[in-house]
């Protein structure tokens, strides 16, 4: 085991699966000469060479597309969105060129690409560098979508979304790249985590949380505080967002009774809306209370730091929701 | 700009080297792609295909025979919506191409997309979209693969038309492509047209090639409707681009003889002077080529029948196979979104 | 009273506003020459100028931004998308420029916008010709969605989104232009219909159908077909997806406890996750039954026949799901 | 391709026409300039400034200059995360642009947004946003809008790194601007890198200029550090878009002193050769512009300060309101997502 920091693990399973597979290539602004903007592939140039650390131009598109048309050549690109908000800039490529190339192709061609890149809020990035869009790829056929909350979780699904015949698109969030240290397997290991599964991250009784990315984190700490109160949350780190893992979930509904959905978008039309329809669908006769959700307000995400705080969702917010499913 | 005459007069004449069998080929090839269109028309108008639009590429052929004869057969090519019979040329059988056509279950894309949303990497197409111009970005990572191969003398044509030369996705595609010298050719179809909308809406300078001045690139604008002139550009270009000098962009001027598709037949006599069509039915690539064939003093005119009535047989052969071929199964529709197959090694 | 075409409602409010308004214009391609791929803007060229009316190159990004730009300096300009799957070529023109700019201009720049065209599938039109995709601009900020019916209220919404000083997406479902006939007003009337109103199209006691474009004609031939079997629903047409009129919804949810939403597009993530999730958020304790939906597969609309028929909902959906509704 | 002279000599010596009073005028906001980053890196060295990135504009000062000095009060800009200073000459107050820094309920902004994310269309400052190139596919709009009111006159002027001249939106934009014949002016601050990359990995021709040949438009290269050549070249080109000939390109040939951020100080002189930074230097528009100004014997040493020290008293003083006024209250965070002010008349 070692003990990284969430970047690192993201570095380290990059810099691993590129030392397994030379098919691996990575492409994105700055991430060669300057190892990318956060520092995810510092030393990669060095390492691995200009052809397979290729610094772009200013062109998601291009640089999306890239690893598209090397993926159906039998390659394995990884795309480094600056910011994961300038994905908008290769959202054609992505949802139109990449998700449907399987399809296409009569089953013939997969598109084994990674579009990764920090994500989220937290940081005062203001609008165009704290995104969270992951809901417009959840909602579009083709592609897979991930975000980790943990190191090894980082790590392993990582390797995964690298090893994927399909389009993955990978959430990293920011806020927790230094501020996260975790244990991971050591070097070399084929430590996989498998897309599609997600991981209860504590275990409890009363309410089950469902969650993913810098939110499981939130709800951890909910949890904690809470605890004292009497009242019991599952947490449940979703880790893919797509393939849904909907068998953990209802699990823990069927023993909880009650759920809260918690995410860092906009509230109206994320992922969490899903979560709770197929919950009203599928287990509906299970329920003891509403199914609420906390996330964002339906704003953008302001620069001044009183403004951020106020659309963004907070520690204190789960407690209330919590507080109140309790109650129900 | 390198711009050749139109009379056929170029630094090298590649084309006089082509030996008779080629040319007999090339003639064939040239009524292929006439009566693919032809045929297809007059399926879609007697009601035999009830799905999917037909793009005309009548009065286009030498640029599409002219740019993929002088091909190697492990070059790539990404052909769109007026190129079908590129697939044909590049090594997908007719009776493939047909079966696309009318979204059966044998297609190369099981019915799923239609026209000519396919491809077949192993015979070196690459898959294009509608989005116009994206295609010309995806060509670039194609090219990659190569270069991590080491095999940066495999050359990918790109076909574009004209109008889709102002989106965004092309200006990215031909930027990287110049940046790192891929070898790619984009060969634009100059045809005079998007849809309604005339060249000068579309491209500011005087001629398409001039694009290529923004990227560094040499650009050529020819005569399209000139066998003679595409496939002695497009050697060039092959040249080229197969020593590492990276992209070239060859403008071939030709004109759309039809609507935009089979649905247009009418509306494109009213947004286009008869005159002008008729001027440039008067430029047809085919009798062109054909009189440069007798001129050349190896052909006896029974040699070069119109049409090859073979050909002919042959298309109405793979048509009536699609027709009769099986539709794909409705729960298929469902296949081929993710592939499980692979990829993750525990 | 005229009984016009759907496309002709559509045409005559362009028409009107036009004359109404010189600060209103029209960009896309060939809207012109042409008047556009399926005649929307035929004659318009003619009489309003090149100005006014613009055969724009292949580049989405630039017609939607011209917009923007023009409603930033005082225009109102009408983007015609040739057909809306295309909107992905300008996706960050609508989400990152169009709908972030009177908030980023400190509410002084408002951007009066909007960004038509056809849309959805039962055509054969495949993968590029089909897509129903307003989930991504319903999940993001300062955007509005429209997606009318019928003729009255594609006359009404067009001229109230053109008048409506935000960006407006508005969605005109191709199946419907020629197909559906009914009266508009007379020209000339202000007869605007309020962005954010949904409508009931018909009454009924058993089942809520919360629905919007071609699915409410779906939805309505389905409740005809019930109405023999004694299973009476109530069709909400929405109109307008975003804002979103979750009184009429809710209101008629307290009636019936028993909802179905219906949609055309792919069933994960789209909007009726929204709305099912509101529902079991704010109307939990009105239901009898859970809350179901009707909506695509999770797949690409594909060519074939029999292929699109499987993927997209059909009658015989809504017929099946609202008896299974009926029987909880 | 039109490459003025580095040492200045052109068709038009534009400058030499100046009075004494723009002269010093000039100096004075070349100090403006140089001042508002040095305090801007400094307040967020010391901690004064806590929030948001300093985007440096050290040594790119006579571009900003050179470019806004010969416009008409109601032409158009769209200034870029380098143009901080461009907002004050063309009209917004120091303070105006120190709340925005800061985040405040005062801030164009209120608070929304950061750095040069802000605008006043009164002021004829177009809003851009973070996504590079896409502002200039916006400006088109702006000038359409001149053009539905018959003002053809009015000139936009977009800045663009050279670096975002290889993004799909600048293309289009200055696609569909040369279509038409749109008076915009695209100022390319070629400062060499885009972030850490260097340009020949950005642009595949020898200089930037050589884009405009893409689009049949002059395009200019000159260096951007020489006062005098900016002005010269941008009184040309504001005559050239003026009298309806369109576009114009100018690329100024500059360099970052600085990293890209404030942030980027270590890691700037470690992808980037020390040499060249200290080659640079030497190049720095202040000193330059100052010697200019002497030999013109109208000026005493005394009467051009290094730095002018009311100037610093004035960004101070702005800093220190901005420190002191309000923050935005949180629940206006909700406010200004839709305009529901007007619109929909019945
Ligand atoms: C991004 C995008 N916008 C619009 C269209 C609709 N469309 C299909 S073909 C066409 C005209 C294309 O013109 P051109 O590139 O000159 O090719 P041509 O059809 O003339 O061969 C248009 C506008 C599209 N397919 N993709
Ligand atoms: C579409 C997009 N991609 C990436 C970025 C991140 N980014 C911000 S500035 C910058 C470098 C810009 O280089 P250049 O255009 O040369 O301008 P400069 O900063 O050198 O003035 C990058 C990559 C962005 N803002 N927008
Ligand atoms: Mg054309
Ligand atoms: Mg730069």
């Amino acid at each position: 085991m070692r003990e990284v920091t969430f970047l690192e693990a993201i570095r380290l399973a990059l810099w691993e699966e590129m030392e397994r597979d030379p098919n691996v290539f990575l492409i994105g602004e700055d991430i060669g000469r300057m190892g990318g903007a956060f520092g995810v592939t510092e030393g990669f140039l060095a390492r691995f060479g200009a052809d397979r650390v290729v610094d772009a131009p200013i062109s998601e598109t291009a640089i999306i597309a890239v690893c598209v048309g090397a993926a159906a050549a039998g390659k394995r690109g990884v795309a480094e969105m600056q910011f994961m908000d300038f994905i908008s800039y290769g959202f054609d490529q992505v949802v139109n060129v990449a998700g449907t190339y399987l399809y296409r192709s009569g089953g013939k061609t997969p598109i084994p690409i990674v579009v990764r890149g920090p994500s989220g809020g937290y940081v005062g990035g203001s609008l165009y560098h704290s995104q969270q869009f992951e809901a417009w790829f959840f909602h579009t056929p083709g592609v897979k979508v991930v975000q980790p909350a943990f190191p090894d979780d980082a790590y392993g699904l990582m390797k995964a979304s690298i090893r994927d015949n399909n389009p993955v698109v990978f959430y990293e969030h920011k806020y927790l790249y230094r501020r996260i240290k975790g244990p991971i397997p050591e070097a070399h290991e084929d430590y996989i985590v498998k897309l599609g599964s997600a991981r209860v991250r504590r275990y409890g009784e009363d309410i089950t949380v469902v969650t993913y990315g810098a939110m499981v984190h939130f709800a951890l700490d909910a949890a904690q505080r809470l605890e004292k109160e009497g009242i019991s949350l599952e947490v449940i780190d979703l880790r893919t967002i797509k393939p849904l893992d909907m068998k953990t979930i209802l699990e823990s509904v069927r023993k909880t009774s009650k759920v809260l959905i918690v995410y860092e978008a906009p509230k109206t039309g994320g992922v969490g809306a899903e979560i709770s329809a197929r919950i009203a669908e599928q287990a509906f006769e299970w329920l003891d209370a509403p199914i609420m959700r906390v996330a964002a307000k339906d704003a953008f995400v302001p620069f001044a730091e009183p403004l951020e705080k106020y659309v963004l969702p907070s520690v204190d917010d789960i407690v209330f929701a919590a507080r109140e499913l309790a109650a129900y | 700009m390198r711009t050749r005459r139109k009379n056929g007069q170029q630094t090298v004449a590649y084309h006089q080297r082509l030996e008779k069998s080629d040319l007999i080929e090339i003639y064939r090839r040239l009524w292929f792609a006439r009566l693919f269109d032809e045929m297809l028309y007059d399926a879609k108008k007697k009601g035999r295909l009830r799905r999917g639009n037909v793009y005309g590429s009548r009065g286009q052929e030498a640029i599409m025979v002219g740019t993929t004869y002088p091909l190697r057969p492990d070059d790539f090519v990404s052909p769109i919506h007026r190129d079908m019979p590129v697939f044909v040329f590049r090594g997908m059988t007719v009776e493939q191409v047909m079966c696309q056509v009318w979204g059966k279950a044998e297609a190369p894309t099981r019915g799923k997309d239609s026209w000519s949303h396919m491809g077949d990497m192993n015979l070196g197409i690459v898959h294009s979209t509608s989005m116009l111009g994206s295609t010309i970005a995806v060509a670039c990572g194609v090219l990659w693969a190569q270069r991590l191969d080491g095999r940066r003398d495999r050359v990918l044509v790109a076909y574009t038309g004209e109008g889709a030369t102002a989106t965004g996705p092309f200006h990215e595609g031909v930027n990287f492509a110049a940046v790192h010298k891929l070898p790619l050719i984009v060969v634009v179809e100059n045809n005079q047209y998007a849809y309604s909308t005339p060249v000068e809406l579309e491209v500011p300078t005087k001629t398409v090639a001039e694009r290529a001045k923004g990227y560094g690139i040499p650009g050529y604008s020819i005569d399209g409707n000139d066998f003679n002139a595409v496939y002695d550009t497009m050697c060039e270009a092959l040249a080229h681009a197969r020593a590492g000098n990276g992209p070239v962009l060859i403008e071939c001027v030709t004109y759309r003889l039809q609507g935009h598709a089979d649905h247009d037949e009418t509306r494109a006599r009213q947004y286009r002077p008869v005159e002008e069509i008729e001027l440039w039915e008067k430029r047809d690539p085919l009798p062109r080529y054909r009189e440069y064939l007798l001129n050349t003093g190896l052909f006896e005119e029974s040699e070069l029948p119109t049409p090859p009535l073979d050909i002919k047989l042959q298309i109405e052969q793979a048509i009536a196979y699609a027709i009769n071929s099986p539709d794909p199964e409705p729960h298929t529709a469902l296949e081929d979104i993710y592939d499980e197959s692979a990829g993750v090694s525990l």
